[in-house]
């Protein structure tokens, strides 16, 4: 079940002019977010904004008396990301969750391949996590605008994960999409290794990583970004057309069944404008 | 101090306590199973169902606004049958006092959904949805006539003898005649207000932000107007009143009881924070010791106007 | 790269941008005279003149709500004859490009008043003001019916030459088919919207909080209402429409310009924002700009609708 | 001509739960500011609260390199007074002015005397520095709750103000309103004495200050305050029903034509309920 916490803000890292990292005091939350899941923020009170907003659990923070909350990793777009990046320690959030269906972890011997564009990177942190905990092999494939924006590489090779970066200015890792990378692994990895894929990052790069992981009998789990009213089923605002077996295709909730799908079912065309 | 929040909603409903949960804000009730006590609303009002399943707009179908939303959802929904048999009987479970909401192409599909219901279990009233602007056929087509609503209202009314409520849309020049066709028709309440017609524009793109161009707007920003439209029902027709536009408080709620709502239904809020309904239940109860009342309906409809004096006293 | 704001609103009227400072927001004008360069406007439109002066409602005559404000302020004015002789002669003097907003509890009153107004110098235009929620005879009577909105508009036709814009209430059913009345009355342009008849309550004392009980709902929280509605108008007339509702910056001036108004006018914005002018034309030249446009002709009415298609892509 | 600065918070000091004196970075407006004169400010941006509200201006501030700026002297009762009281150094506000029609200072021999009345104490420290400059002898009769709400009393007196002070609850001066002390002061002054009274506070107690002035034919100046959209004389929302000559009451705009009105003129039962 999710809660609604009023979470104060325990520190705010700025990583570049428009990404930061927000720790927040939802231990309550943390303990029970699977990877994959999200919480639906609201960082003031009244009006305007008016709706909560979407975001992945980045880190489950711990010290050594546990849980003790967990990170966002925020992107500046809008009214609320804007304020999301401007918020001091003390500061409060309302936090609901944790939200959603989260990726299903990969196990032995099956390999993971992450595949994160931009700001996409934020809920593979916590499958990273999951990953080594089951003694998954994992290779993080990142794309972002230039070396600046690839944040918190340290982390995840302390979790074990290999990297294959790309950025589109070529400043660091391939020069252009994450794309790249990936499907040049692909083409080299034997046929016979189980391997499972993860994306989030840009609609565009999802249905493309999907495709190519396809054309190699490989299946993706995409974490799929619409713009959700409620996060909890309540508005049918999130819907993703779907398409099951050989049925046409529905749509489906993203908050609910979302917001992680398998990438083969998504009808990429039906999804918004975005 | 105990105090008695029960309002008696017409048509024979008595309701623990005056808050609603607003159709097409709460899905089908059973999604907020886990998080809220759906026996401790005054009643549920689930998500507009036309007779058959229906797919919806594509994305987007919402967008925010200055201090409200638009949605065109296009009443995605899975049909009176599937609710009934898969959704009815876990309400039933949870307690919760089921107003279902329904639409139709046509008054044929009105009165065959309304049938539907009046022989399922655990109905407690049915909602007329002849306002959902986001529909191309039927919806506002009836509501903004005042011959489509009366012929609607009396069609359902022959086939059942559940609490009947048509639900106004604000989209019309005089809101109160529509009240007084609906009571002509039979209705033993009515709710207002649906969302008003909008829509918003992306203009880096000149596209609609919505996918089917138009949406309703709801939340905060239309209450002033919701509640004069209560108001001015209330001065046209006795009927029991339920009314709805941009709740978001107990104080928000009085306004629409004191300008003579029976019961109110929050929508919107329940988005923003769908833990509302103990605050509001607590704010309500609050209110009345304050002021001393032992009961809600010593407030519906306590609105005092002013004598009407010359301009310059 | 010079960009050119200029826009013909019709009868033969070509304003240098498309602001307009929206009647009754902006007091005669000239009581801004000293923090804006009335000339730097595309008009202004002065406050709504009846033939003699009124003295209005009594306070409270606002109340501000969520994202707007009401008001009831009950037309206060100092009638046509004194503007003409005391506030014309310094709008003039200003280099402003008047409209005149005017009203009447007849038919014959909004003719005689016209009649004035033609007659003296240094009018642009008159805005019918056919849709004041705030007066008990008059205003939106005539502006809620086709027949009256026909009449008034026809009739003041008969009296003057000077471009006439009649202005439609958002308190209607159907909005289109008013411009069309007022267009086949003979209308040059049509102004839209008006303010929308609201209410607000004060729950401590169950009283209203204004001392006319209902007044006008403006500012952002209407904005999406008002841009449908223009969007309505656009496809129904080939009239040039002057939009407005909200609009606080360049980009929400652009959604109307965009669904299709050729002009917009400002009003509860300049109340937060008397310097607002100059915001709104840098924004709306750094747009043309950043877009690659020549002129903002090549905007108005530019939205890209969707081909519709069917719900499940 | 009032003018629109982002004026940068200087200072907050907190006097009660209610009160406070906020300290604006504001020259240009507070060297023009004349006593009895008002800022519309609005502390944030954004639709929420939408309009500005009207504040008197307190004090004018100098040091050695003479104005820095002008404080507010602000009581917490709705959205914007709440702001206000909560501000940190280093917040902006918007505040435009000064606006509306100033007080008309005495000249000697005429004496002034102040009547305020909570948070009506505002204009009055600026009148006081504007008497004291003129040599009129001033007197500020000032009633509040509680001795606790008696604020800045020495600022008063160090501008050669003598005080008469009352409260509602008897803890300091008279028990009860300041007409007490005001009435008794009045029947005392001998009535060849010029002596002209200012009065700022709840309209009930300036209404009464009013009429026990003029039961002793005297005339008092009051600071009206109605609800204002504007500030500039765009809205008509800040009228007042006027009576002068023997004509029949006219609705003026207090923006334009007040805040400051001579309280025989003012048609009390007209004012809005407040
Ligand atoms: C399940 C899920 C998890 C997410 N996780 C993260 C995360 O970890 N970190 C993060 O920074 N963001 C995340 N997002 C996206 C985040 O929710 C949006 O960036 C946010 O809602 C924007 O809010 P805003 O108020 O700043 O922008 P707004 O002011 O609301 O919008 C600004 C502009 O962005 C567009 N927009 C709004 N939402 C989206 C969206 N979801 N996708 C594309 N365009 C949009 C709007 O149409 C508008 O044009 C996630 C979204 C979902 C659904
Ligand atoms: C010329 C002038 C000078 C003023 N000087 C000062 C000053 O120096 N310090 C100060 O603290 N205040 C002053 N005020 C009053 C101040 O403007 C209001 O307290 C303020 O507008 C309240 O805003 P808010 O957003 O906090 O309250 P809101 O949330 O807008 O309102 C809260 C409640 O108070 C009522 N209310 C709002 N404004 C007024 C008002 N003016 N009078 C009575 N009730 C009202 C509302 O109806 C509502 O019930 C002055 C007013 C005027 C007209
Ligand atoms: C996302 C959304 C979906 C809605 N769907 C329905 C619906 O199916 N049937 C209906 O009668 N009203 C529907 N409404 C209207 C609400 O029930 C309510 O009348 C309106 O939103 C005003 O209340 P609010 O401001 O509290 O949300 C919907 C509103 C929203 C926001
Ligand atoms: C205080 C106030 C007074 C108004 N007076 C008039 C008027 O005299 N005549 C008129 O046609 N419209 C009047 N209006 C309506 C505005 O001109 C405008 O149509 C409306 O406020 C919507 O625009 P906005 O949201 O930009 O304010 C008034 C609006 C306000 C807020
Ligand atoms: S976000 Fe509301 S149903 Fe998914
Ligand atoms: S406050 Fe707008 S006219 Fe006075």
């Amino acid at each position: 079940m999710p809660v609604d916490v009023d979470a104060v803000v325990l520190s705010n890292a700025r990583l570049s002019p428009d990404y930061n990292v927000l720790a927040l005091a939802a231990p309550d939350i943390a303990i029970r977010a699977k990877p994959g899941q999200f919480v639906m923020v609201k960082p003031g009170r009244g009006d305007h904004p008016l709706l909560r907003r979407p975001f992945s659990v980045f880190e489950v923070l711990r010290d050594t008396g546990g849980v003790t909350g967990l990170s966002l990793l925020n992107k500046r777009i809008g009214v609320t990301t804007r304020t999301l990046f401007g918020l001091e320690p003390g500061a409060a959030v309302r936090c609901l969750g944790p939200l959603g269906r989260p990726f299903s972890p990969a196990a032995p011997p099956e390999r993971a391949w992450m595949v994160a564009g931009g700001v996409g990177l934020a809920p593979f942190h916590g499958l990273a996590a999951a990953l080594r905990a089951r003694g998954v092999e994992s290779t993080l494939f990142y794309g972002a605008r230039s070396a600046g924006e690839l944040f918190r590489l340290d982390a995840f090779r302390r979790l074990g994960v290999r990297l294959a970066l790309a950025t589109d200015d070529g400043s660091r890792g391939d020069h252009g999409r994450v794309t790249l990378p990936l499907e040049r692994a692909l083409r080299r990895l034997d046929p016979a290794v189980p391997l499972r894929l993860y994306a989030c990052g840009p609609t565009p790069m999802m249905r493309a990583v999907t495709n190519l992981a396809d054309a190699h009998g490989r299946r993706t789990e995409v974490s799929l970004e619409q713009v959700m009213g409620c996060g909890l089923g309540g508005c049918y605002s999130c819907v993703v057309p779907i398409r099951r077996g050989g049925e046409a295709p529905r749509f489906v909730r993203s908050c609910l069944d979302g917001p992680v799908f398998d990438g083969g079912t998504v009808v990429w065309d039906g999804l918004g404008a975005g | 101090m105990s105090v008695d929040l029960s309002v008696n909603i017409g048509g024979g409903l008595t309701l623990a306590n005056p808050f609603i949960a607003a159709s097409g804000c709460f899905g089908y009730g059973v999604e907020y199973a886990g998080v809220v006590d759906l026996g401790a609303l005054g009643a549920v009002a689930v998500k507009g169902l036309f007779l058959d399943e229906r797919e919806g707009h594509p994305p987007e179908r919402i967008v925010e606004t200055p201090s409200g939303m638009l949605n065109a959802i296009g009443l995605q929904g899975i049909g009176v049958r599937r609710f009934v048999a898969e959704k009815l009987p876990r309400l039933r479970e949870c307690g919760a006092v089921v107003i279902v909401n329904i639409c139709g192409s046509s008054i044929e599909e009105y009165a065959e959904v309304a049938r539907i219901l009046d022989g399922a279990e655990g109905v407690a009233a049915i909602e007329l949805n002849i306002s959902c602007p986001n529909i191309e056929k039927g919806g506002m087509m009836f509501g903004s006539s005042l011959r489509g609503t009366h012929d609607v209202v009396a069609a359902v009314r022959r086939v059942t003898r559940l609490p009947l409520i048509p639900k106004l849309t604000p989209n019309v020049t005089d809101v109160a005649s529509f009240a007084v066709a609906a009571r002509d028709a039979g209705a033993d309440a009515v709710s207002l207000v649906n969302t008003f017609l909008a829509m918003a524009i992306d203009v880096e793109t000149r596209r609609p932000r919505l996918s089917n161009v138009v949406g309703g707007l709801s939340g905060p920003a239309i209450r002033p107007i919701a509640v004069r439209m209560v108001h001015e029902c209330r001065q046209a027709v006795s009927l029991p009143l339920i009314g709805m536009g941009g709740i978001m408080n107990a104080e928000d709620a009085l306004e629409f009881i004191i300008a003579g709502a029976t019961a109110v239904q929050v929508g919107t809020a329940n988005f923003v924070d769908p833990f509302i309904w103990k605050k509001l239940l607590a704010g309500l109860t609050g209110y009345l010791r304050r002021h001393g009342l032992a009961g809600l309906t010593d407030v519906i409809g306590s609105l005092e106007l002013p004598a009407r004096n010359a301009p310059c006293a």
